[in-house]
């Protein structure tokens, strides 16, 4: 009885969208190594789409799958959708995790989140609207 | 798919001369130790062979020996029992810090009992100190427990050092020998301890076996209440199977215990050079020399041990870690944290045990597997990611 | 010499099935349950197969059982941690008085640390009124424990109707079926119970396991302190093998329940009307109806227990007594004493116990072999004679 | 690895000597049925000897054996030998017993004891010497 699901298992062997933006709209980092995961989430935003997302990971199994599924989730979407993706959202698209691995899927939709609010702080100070056509 | 298992210090397989021991118990001889007729006979003469044998394994007598299913339970009723046996002289007890949680959760059971407990710390190479063990000795301390030899780190404790400072304290001296019995030379009164836990499943016995020994003399109260079981001290129907098969594995483990420990120490010697020269930013932990022959244990840096588990396992390596993320209690090691290893380098740990199937090829099959293990894991680090650019950024 | 086992009491041996289950894991899937790789995901599927059984035997879910390594440590475990964890409600405990000793020892414990204890008494039959349960029960009841059969006397108790009288006081309602789980259909909804023990060598699995059955949200404290093994619940590396053969026990007295229990009655029944027809001065204890399958009690006057036992072991016959001799604390069983049976009665103490490889041919052997044991021993019984004496002399 | 050995189990199987003697010199009666054990002594005295000894006994297979064996032993010694039968010489006459059924053998030491004293006490009464000649 393996403790990871297969849909789990695949997104942890073969992680999607790995790494970094150089220069990326946005950047969110939660975690710490002390709990055991942490994770960066790099996004960068195009007409108020996600246009591209890539993380660093540092953590058990269920915390790279997590990470490698939200990238999955977020790509392409609106903001006001990637907002919408909660971590219960995360743990369906998954198939499930093992309880004590909840807290990971937590981390992985709020990485994401920091990073869209980074993206709109930086946007507030740049000035309202401003990027909007920028590509 | 080629299948290591490294994870002997986890459990060990049962060898075919102990379940072939065992057999008979089952559904010929299966009668109950405490029964008046043939049956009980035949169990109760099974039993007394066995007690025979884990004593000679670890110098004592048969009758000092006492039947538990398990390490914990050992553990669990020398430190309940025997405190609570002295708690008129004083409740006052010690442990390691790096103490099996058997140990250290029924210290602090004991607590909200209303003992006082004192955790000795360690070095950093999981060694306690005896000095350290005296100066914490006090008037009213009834128990000192100190492992012989740590699971995770491997490191071998100096007992027979801090029996003799217990012994003028006139405390009662128990030692966690789950790691050691069977594996190294014991004998208790060289060692000069009042009380021994150790387990089966360690050493090529059955799961679901344990005993304490405990000095002639030594009063200790009943964990397990009921009949008069093992003299009165440990209540329940005689898993008579089980124990005929710890007698066994005891015996074997007596008669082969040099010719293992050196092909296991051997083996070890070889993953402890090999690893850290593959692999950048790999130490070992645990003691240079006082070390488990099977023990070979590591922290791999910028990345997480369960991670570096599902990988190796998925190249059919099974072996075990002390992460945070490995533990259902979701925390670092406390033996890695408490020998003063910061807690994100204690995430990257990893245990590699050997056992009698364990080859020079297992060893190798390791050092090929695991360079792109780390490899990938790094590459998804943040940590690693930071730790190469404070690098070329000249930082640190 | 014809060999008769007649004490399934006592113990069980383990069916070819039951034995043939277990053996993959003890040197092939060996692995630890906490293990994060393969070895340890085979080994944890093996136990949660086995959960769900055990489940399945008494109409439970497979989160609600916790094993441990035998009946007694179900009980100790129930008793102790289920009190301690309503201490902060009140300090009462209520039990019966033919409880087995791993209840009535552990409450006796419980007593030395703080808590009131009340023991419920039974009348001749060994049956517990629930009315006394009820008139028992305080504001500060925090637990009851009456076992759902005596094993001495195979008396089955009325559980349902208790646990209805405690439920209304708002105690848990714990129930000890190590003698009857496996032997007499359990459904611990139907039960009205929280908490239910049960052991494997009762009904044709191993020694060494045992299971608590735990009404989801009921708390209990840890009585083995140490791991996170069973949910955190109980410590210790868990013992795969017997487990698994726990699992497969259950699963096979499930599916034959029902053709055992006649086999059984019927030779019970054959025993019962048979024995003090053949031999005068014998009396059948316990229940007339409410009575396990497989149990035959007598007590037989002017005579003691053990030397029957013994010449009744010289023609193979292997039973128990409840009398003082055969107890290795020398006091008649206190079951007996409790049902109002007088001590030179309850010396003469004799209890068969059929199952699966019983006979009716078993019986007949038995029916034949007691009269010249009884004849022998009275011969020499100085309270036989006095006896004859009194009766010839017109006396009493 | 049976309870009791050999010797014990020979005189449990085959006890010597049992039996009531009608006309007895001394009678002791020791123990009851509420411990699980009770024997009583018979003896014959004849010129200071023990001349015969019997025996009833209620008790487990140790009581039985020990009977037996004190019976043996006192037989034809005189009342001063008798007297110096302990516990510990019938447990090693029987070659051991085991340690929680020592108390036995106190038991039959005991009742043999109480039938010299009660023949004692019985020629006391009758004046003493008297009884010497009697046969
Ligand atoms: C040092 C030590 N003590 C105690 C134990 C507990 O043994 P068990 O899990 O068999 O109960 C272990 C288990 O690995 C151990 O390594
Ligand atoms: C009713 C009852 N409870 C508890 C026990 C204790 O079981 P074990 O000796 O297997 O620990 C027994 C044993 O016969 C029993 O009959």
């Amino acid at each position: 009885m393996p403790v990871y699901n297969e849909k789990v298992m695949d997104h942890f062997m073969s992680p999607r969208n790995v790494g970094e933006i150089d220069n990326a709209d946005g950047v969110g980092e939660v975690g710490n190594p002390v709990c055991g995961d942490m994770m960066t989430f790099y996004i960068k935003v195009d007409d108020n789409h996600i246009s591209d997302v890539k993380y660093k990971t540092f953590g058990c199994g269920a915390a790279i799958a997590v990470s490698s599924m939200v990238s999955e989730m977020a790509k392409g979407k609106t903001l006001e959708e990637t907002k919408k993706i909660t971590p219960a959202l995360v743990a369906k698209e998954l198939e499930g995790l093992p309880k004590n691995k909840y807290h990971c899927s937590n981390l992985g939709a709020q990485a994401l989140n920091k990073a869209i609010d980074n993206y709109l702080k930086k946007q507030g100070k740049e000035g309202k609207g401003k990027k909007r056509g920028k590509k | 798919m080629r299948e290591v298992y490294l994870d002997y210090v986890a459990t060990t397989p049962v060898l075919p001369e102990v379940l072939e021991a065992m057999l008979p118990y089952f559904r010929d001889a299966y009668g109950n130790v405490q029964s008046l007729h043939n049956w009980g006979d035949k169990a109760r003469e099974a039993v007394e062979g066995a007690r025979g044998k884990v004593a000679d394994l670890i110098g004592g007598e048969a009758e000092e020996i006492i039947f538990t299913a398990s390490g914990t339970e050992s553990n669990n009723f020398a430190i309940k029992g025997l405190a609570m046996a002295q708690q008129s002289k004083g409740k006052h007890i010690v442990v390691s810090a790096i103490e099996h949680f058997s140990v250290l959760h029924s210290s602090r059971t004991l607590e909200k009992w209303g003992f006082e407990l004192t955790e000795v710390p360690v070095d950093k190479y999981g060694l306690v100190d005896p000095d350290k063990v005296a100066r914490s000795l006090r008037k009213d301390t009834v128990l000192v427990s100190i492992m012989h030899a740590n699971n995770e780190v491997g490191t071998i404790e100096l007992i027979k050092e801090i029996a003799n400072v217990v012994k003028q304290s006139g405390a009662i001296f128990h030692t966690d020998a789950v790691a050691t019995a069977g594996t190294i030379p014991i004998d208790v009164r060289e060692l000069g301890v009042d009380a021994l836990s150790l387990a089966g499943n360690q050493f090529y016995g059955p799961k679901g076996v344990g005993a304490l020994w405990l000095k002639k003399g030594v009063r200790i109260m009943p964990f397990l209440d009921g009949g008069v079981q093992e003299g009165g001290r440990r209540a329940g129907t005689e898993d008579v199977p089980a124990i005929v098969g710890l007698g066994k594995a005891a015996e074997l483990a007596k008669a082969e215990m040099g010719a293992r420990a050196k092909r296991f120490s051997a083996l070890r010697d070889r993953l402890i050079a090999g690893l850290p020269a593959g692999i950048e930013h790999v130490t070992v932990t645990g003691h240079p020399t006082r070390r488990l022959p099977g023990n070979a244990s590591f922290c791999v840096e910028f990345i997480e041990g369960e991670a570096m588990l599902m990988l190796l396992n998925h190249q059919g390596i099974a072996v075990s870690s002390g992460s945070a993320c490995t533990s259902r209690a979701l925390k670092a090691s406390h033996v890695l944290i408490a020998m003063g290893i910061p807690h994100e380098i204690a995430q990257g740990s990893l245990l590699f045990s050997f056992g009698l199937d364990s080859t020079v090829g297992d060893v190798d099959y390791v050092l090929e597997a695991m360079p792109p293990i780390v490899d990938k894991l790094r590459q998804m680090s943040p940590l690693y990611s930071k730790f190469l650019k404070d690098k070329k950024g000249g930082k640190k």
